[in-house]
């Protein structure tokens, strides 16, 4: 890095905790055996892969044989929907999803509904938070399957998903939860009361890309859908990225150690920023600003100016910023989020994501805030609008 | 391997963006536009009204992307002065600077023939992507043109 | 390792080699971008994903839009199998596999059959090798997709992909072949001139776990099976392990180059220990001995004894090799391969599968003949046969 | 979560092997099989043949995976010698040294008690997945237990 970065995108991904690089790197050097082996390199592989496990169940109370790992958020969400569905296919067809789901679960809905399964896609009020009720109505006696993130990636929203899980259980519905941006941030201790599957992924939570979770309550009917030798109790085939997950497994004890101090921290660094741009910007308006959201994220947008002439300015400075999802770069139009929350085009297309992280600081909170003043200042100057 | 089923996701542009194979990768990673368009983006030429213009034209819709109004003073059939505004990406901002400053002190029959490609080829390349955004300058130019011929032609 | 380890287990997975090292180390300090954000960072990250995806289209004579990245050879293979039978469900249902296939495509197939598609196990010969016309004589119009693998991960032995290949393309339809063991071993420059989805793996190679490859030769009808953002030329969802990957494209250089010396260097000790053993023991058979087979793989059977005891003999003198193939540890009953060649169940318990690679020598290769011949010599003084 | 559905995966047995949640995982990569049963597969008691036993069984079928033969010699009802031959895993030899092991020297009806599980207590525990091969060794006993009984019974 040339220049002083400042990094506002802990959304898209974070740094590796040191933790989790320590975890790793043994496998790097001598220790490279396939857990599947017989002999001792082999045993090394499959006890670090044990402990890996047994520390993910630690964090979520459950067993270690319900943690299954999968190569990240996507897979885990992926095998979720179309696992759930294919095991009960034959008990019904109609899938809910929440209109504000990661690509990942909504593209998966979509596909499933192109291979005859019947998908509603529940919508989001103002603040894009689910309404239970509008959720609730939906169900139908062949309603088998209902999936509804823990918080939103783009506006960081908290949703009602021990509502909604209380809800699914109460019909018998197997209920899914995207958690990869409420972990670390909010407390999952107890998240099998109400969820039978629960998507987690290590690169959001300062651990390396290449792993995540999917957590699957004893008993929930689930399919294979990367099928092969008999890994992950014949869940996911394939050779184990034992790095990744020892990794992952630590990074993990970080996300949860002190997590309402770490909140409240970050928190109240986002708070100041938000109300730095309030003062400073005219014509802004916070985005979920009236709902439970996690402490790290903001979303914000600027009447009149286009995000990605605000990110290059910002990435100019050395400020890293996303617009919309990271995930949205290659793919072009308003983000679907804010759509579904009632915003027009053109004010989502002024909407920019800022997700501070561990390393975030006033200083930094400060420098961000004035120069997107001055940026989008100068861009409405050259306005057509 | 043809196919007529309409359920085929048939990626066969797999590599269109990319270039072909043997060419080498950049070396360092480079910004997604070149110096040429970063400095058009962050000093961009001719910005600003002109009052009683003899052409101008709005271009684009904000609610779909991009946006552009442009202003055109005429003289002796020269384009004397030409400014511009825009809301709209990088790539928009960019080439409608360019394109102000390639038709400033033209003759109209030579603004007329300027092509996006001139646009492109004086930013030296703008990302395959992103290169719809290019049509808005000179598209603006041509419409500003247009429309100092029809009030020309209506003053006779 | 407590003593002098001897790992003659390199089709099960390899040591990480210095290169592949080197290349994913900067991913673990400060380049943590994730290729999908606008940023400096991101665009670094995403360099480095194209430099890789480069490198690998190099090697294999293809366009970089040709390499498609994923988690591994599992996953590749699950991609192209579910992916073509996805694509080319409405053109047909009949797939066809060979029946000594890695579980990751016999499971697949097996996966594709109970949900609606019909498959053929194609059988090999007594010396494991498919038969291109007992291949050709199944095919029927409604084929749509052949999948035999290069080079069989127990045996080693070659199979006669090219033919099996061409064929398939005269006739439209798609080949595909798990080229994991193969890929290092013999040369795979002209693949697409017979194949149209060729599937690697990292960890085989000297390279990481957590990488692999499907090469879709442009033009192969291929849905994609784990979906989400826009990654992979929205073929295979998920932010890219970029660590991975640049340490699979190291590690890929790595496998071709001096390719010939290798195997001839490789190749002469295997010789050597199979030498040994048919000098030192009596009793045992050389599986694929008269097949055409790549370098270091040796598969032996020894009569009268049971594979597990050998396996635990030799661990304990720190000699690491495997029964069948690593991933059927959690798989009990003889080896799908060795019984597909006609060997009865009590000779298929008596095989051993000995992997050799660069780091091995002949010091190693005398060592490991002379603790067979002690260890079968006990194991048989106390048989009940 | 209940279903009649043949075609659902139910992986309800997840944590079938392995300790229970707040259970230490080992510290360190422990041999699949403990020491005491390491020591029996390679140093394994009591192995051999006894010409003109009392007593012999056959049991298992090398085809399915292991097989033992046992002979007995029994005098006074107790059994003053025993000795196997195992064609199988490690597990099986194992436990099969160990039956041997606690056999030797007991009074046939005190034998006849011997279970499975005290062939596992005594070597303190084989892996989950390797407990059928504890079958063995009990097994042969009774059978060459049985098969002394009928001689005996013959000869009367
Ligand atoms: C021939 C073959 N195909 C596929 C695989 C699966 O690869 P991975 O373990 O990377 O999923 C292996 C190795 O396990 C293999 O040997
Ligand atoms: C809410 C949410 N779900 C799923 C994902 C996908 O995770 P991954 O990138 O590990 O595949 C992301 C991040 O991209 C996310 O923010």
């Amino acid at each position: 890095m040339s220049r002083q970065t400042i990094y506002f995108d802990h959304n898209a991904t974070t740094a590796l905790c040191p933790e989790a690089r320590q975890a790793m790197l043994p496998f790097f050097e001598g220790e490279f055996g396939n857990p599947s082996s017989y002999h001792h390199l082999g045993r090394k592989a499959r006890a670090s892969l044990q402990a890996s496990r047994y520390g993910l169940a630690d964090i979520f109370n459950c067993g270690p044989g319900e943690v299954v790992f999968t190569s990240g958020g996507t897979e885990a969400n992926n095998m979720a929907l179309r696992g759930a569905a294919a095991a009960l296919r034959r008990r019904g067809r109609h899938i809910i999803v929440s209109a504000i789901e990661h690509h990942s679960v909504l593209k998966t809905a979509e596909a499933l509904a192109a291979s005859g399964y019947d998908v509603t896609f529940a919508p989001v009020d103002d603040q894009g938070v689910v309404d239970p009720q509008r959720v609730a109505a939906a169900t139908r006696p062949d309603t088998i399957l209902i999936s509804v993130m823990s918080a939103n990636n783009e506006t960081g929203a908290l949703q009602p998903v021990h509502e909604l899980g209380k809800l699914s259980r109460r019909q018998g519905i197997v209920f899914h939860t995207d958690a990869v941006q409420a972990f670390g941030k909010i407390d999952l201790g107890t998240v099998f009361e109400w969820a039978d599957l629960v998507t987690l992924a290590s690169h959001k939570i300062y651990g390396p890309a290449g792993a995540g979770a999917l957590l699957v309550r004893n008993g929930t009917p689930l399919a294979s859908v990367i099928t092969g030798g008999h890994h992950e109790r014949g869940l996911r085939g394939g050779t184990e990225n034992i790095a990744a997950i020892a990794g992952f497994a630590a990074a993990s004890l970080q996300a949860v150690a002190g997590l309402d101090e770490k909140a409240a921290r970050i928190g109240s660094l986002r708070d100041r920023f938000e109300a730095r741009l309030l003062e400073d910007i005219s014509g802004i308006c916070i985005n979920s600003r009236d709902a439970r959201r996690v402490h790290n994220t903001s979303n914000i947008c600027f009447e009149g100016v286009e995000s990605e002439s605000v990110l290059l300015h910002l990435d100019l400075l050395g400020i890293c910023a996303s617009a919309g999802s990271a995930c949205t770069t290659g793919e072009p139009g308003p983000s679907h989020v804010l759509r579904a929350m009632g915003l027009s085009n053109m004010q989502a297309q002024g909407a920019l994501r800022f997700s501070l992280g561990r390393s975030t600081t006033a200083e930094e909170v400060d420098t961000v805030a004035a120069a997107l003043a001055g940026i989008v200042e100068k861009l409405r100057s050259l306005s057509s609008l | 391997m043809q196919s007529e089923d309409t359920d085929e996701h048939c990626p066969e542009d797999l590599s269109a963006d990319e270039p072909a194979p043997g060419e080498q990768p950049p070396e360092e990673p480079v910004l997604f536009y070149n110096e040429t368009v970063i400095d058009h983006f962050t000093s961009p030429r001719n910005v600003g009204e002109i009052d009683n213009p003899d052409g101008f034209a709005l271009v684009g819709d904000p609610a779909c992307g991009d946006q552009m109004k442009l202003w055109i003073r005429v003289e002796g059939g020269y384009i004397l002065d030409i400014k511009f505004k825009s809301f709209g990406c990088p790539g928009a901002i960019a080439t409608s600077s360019m394109a102000t400053m390639l038709a400033m002190g033209m003759h109209i029959d030579d603004a007329r023939l300027l092509t996006d490609d001139d646009v492109v080829r004086a930013l030296g390349g703008i990302p395959a992507n992103k290169e719809h955004c290019s049509l808005m300058g000179v598209g603006a130019l041509h419409a500003a043109i247009r429309d100092y011929e029809q009030r020309s032609s209506k003053k006779l």
